[in-house]
């Protein structure tokens, strides 16, 4: 979508050097790196670390959505805004940090939050979405609208010393390929609102929170450029490169061991969102019909 | 672990709660507890035994809605029998076995 | 040493209200922060974002020490550094960078690697070290120096797609206390330099040096700000809140499960750096005497 | 798992190698393997008897020095038995049992 190309300049060669010698990525991961495009909604405590090591890696096209503007409790964690930019748009704060460190990308702004209308639409010109928001109905659009567009997700949350990381639609649903669980197969039914506690009311650590968007930018670049054995490149994973079970990553920064990675069931037979019988459409998300109108009414933060 | 309750034929299991469930349990995370063998009727101990007998004998926080809702864990909660979801394990019909570590993950939404 | 302070100013209860309100910080643990001084040794891939997000959270002494220059090739993971910045001083980059994010901090540069002659004397000032070095010989002096100046450290390292961490000598070493375990504990003899990779030979992946660098934070946020049930505050580890074992954390980004805790040994009897025979003194480690020279007598890059 | 090198008394172990020492070894860091239940002398297959074991029937890369020297791992490499140090299960002594997990780790310097 966003025009491709074929090689690198010096200069990406220089940059990337480190990356490039690393058999898992090579020339091969290079290239699928500088002509993707990523979209990050969400530009705060998760988006930005995320943002930032995605344009360190030269992901080609990283699309900034949000319609928040930076105050002070957010800079202890939000990595790319700075006190000069109090008062002002995230997403702009964060086009200008990332441009200045690596001007070889393309940064494309969206000025608003996740709108259930243009969601599919907008998600359709990127190849791979990250779920950095922060409330529950703004989840279950991301997730269902991603799997209507055909892009996998990477999703994290935080809150106090915790921290959880998801892979979902991965691969991407399609005539091919029934696709990986989505975000209902986990949670089919919303919590109920005053179980849901805000990073404002329950407070965070930066730390925590910035493990989990930096986890999440890893995932991104598996995902970008996945190992192929027959790319020439053998996995270093082999003996147990079975397909990866559904999982889900806890991270508990005070507890010993801090990270736990916890099976899950997978696709959900019957998931209104990415089962064959699926409810949910493009048409019904944007008309906010059924009862996916109760968790995505509100996406406005 | 409780060797006593062992003789008692109760069930030396570990409980653990994180995503702020932790809150509604003395704010601890983990809990070494011995769980009757058997429930109100006489059947082997299972996971909805357990969630009843949580809200019961070891939940101090008030707000029992946090926890469960029409009689088993509230939506947002994952259930993880020794870290797998308890949805491959039968649900809460799964019976437990002594050690077996319960986990109890509330979804978190901060970001 | 850098000046105490009682009381936070109305801006640092907004700056900080996100942590003030957990209680693992609290009042008690953000004073802590503002009181304490933590060294980071090393501003590369782990040194930018452990000093981000220690910045954040307003420690207030952190100071920064590095003889290195900026390169392109340090981009991708230096996420403190920026295109303008090429060629100059990574810690003077560092300091601007965080002042823009965090005035409230002192800043305190050290143009200058770690020198054996004056680095018991240097760690004296501060109350944490955070080894963010990137080689053998800097990792045995970190260690070495941190035990004879009482200090604990963090360390950690990264290369391709793996990391490691550990927290050495916690509680430090001193007249009343045996101290933890140190790098010598659990590396007596150091590996020979032919099996030793640098990022330069082996590479390394942005997020995967990033990822160990917030970790590395956030255990020094653990370290400055400890839980202590005796000051109103209910552990909500209690039940596993026995002395954490000696442990190792290892981060491999394309294994399932990515994270494992390792259970090391712990303190070795006899060890010469800490245990109660120790032979590596402040004189022996300023005039590089004994074996102790091999490994640090080059700490130049 | 192989169950026929059950038959044959050889012991169903996982290696496995990380920090590039999977370079040595297929640049494969997850080997199930069935190694013989005694050494060359008819004694318990024992860690000191895998290395060697491993030195002869898995290593596929010629630096060999890069996993040992003088007759044990070399320094800066940490032998983990079911994830925790050798030296706190025997070292190179220790007895191998079936399904262990042994990891062995090279310490990293990058930064
Ligand atoms: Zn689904
Ligand atoms: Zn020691």
């Amino acid at each position: 979508n966003w025009g491709r190309s074929g090689k690198l300049t010096l200069q990406e060669h220089t940059r990337y050097g480190r990356q490039l010698i690393m058999p898992e990525i090579g020339l091969r991961g290079q290239l699928r790196f500088k002509n993707a495009a990523a979209l990050i909604v969400g530009v705060g405590g998760l988006g930005c670390p995320a943002a930032t090591y995605l344009a360190g890696a030269g992901v080609g096209t990283i699309g900034l959505m949000d319609g928040d503007t930076i105050e002070l409790s957010n800079l202890h964690r939000q990595i790319l805004h700075t006190q000069k930019w109090l008062g002002l748009s995230k997403v702009d704060s964060a086009v200008e940090k990332l441009m200045e460190r690596n001007s070889e990308n393309h940064y494309v702004a969206h000025h608003c939050n996740l709108d259930q209308k243009r969601a599919v639409e907008t998600m359709r010109k990127y190849d791979l979405i990250l779920d950095c928001t922060d409330r529950p109905s703004t989840r279950y659009l991301v997730s269902d609208a991603a799997v209507l567009a055909g892009k996998p997700v990477v999703t994290a949350s935080a809150l106090r010393t915790e921290g959880q990381l998801m892979v979902l639609n991965n691969p991407p649903k399609s005539l091919d390929n029934p696709g990986g669980f989505c975000y209902r197969c986990v949670f089919p039914k919303p919590p109920p609102a005053e179980s849901v506690l805000s990073c404002g009311e329950g407070g965070i650590l930066g730390p925590v929170v910035g493990v989990m968007g930096v986890l999440m930018a890893m995932e991104a670049l598996k995902i970008l450029s996945p190992l192929h054995p027959d790319h020439g490149y053998q996995d270093p994973t082999k003996a147990s490169c079975d397909p990866i079970p559904p999982s889900l990553l806890l991270y508990s920064a005070y507890s010993n061991p801090p990270f736990r990675s916890i099976k899950l069931r997978g696709k959900r037979k019957g998931c209104p969102s990415c089962s064959d019988t699926a409810t949910i459409t493009e048409e019904s998300l944007k008309s906010a019909s059924s009862d996916h109108a109760a968790f995505c009414a509100s996406t406005s933060p | 672990m409780d060797t006593k309750a062992d003789d008692e034929g109760n069930l030396p299991i570990v409980v653990e709660f994180t995503g702020g469930l932790e809150l509604l349990f003395s704010n601890q995370r983990k809990h070494q507890i011995a769980l009757p063998s058997t429930d109100e009727n006489g059947r082997s101990a299972n996971l909805a035994f357990l969630v009843r007998y949580l809200c019961q004998s070891l939940m101090t926080g008030r707000r029992k809605d946090m926890f469960v809702t029409d009689g088993t864990v509230r939506p947002g909660i994952l259930v993880l029998v020794n870290d797998a979801d308890w949805e491959l394990e039968g649900e809460d019909q799964y019976e437990l076995k002594r050690n077996d570590n319960i986990l109890f993950v509330s979804t978190l939404h901060g970001g």
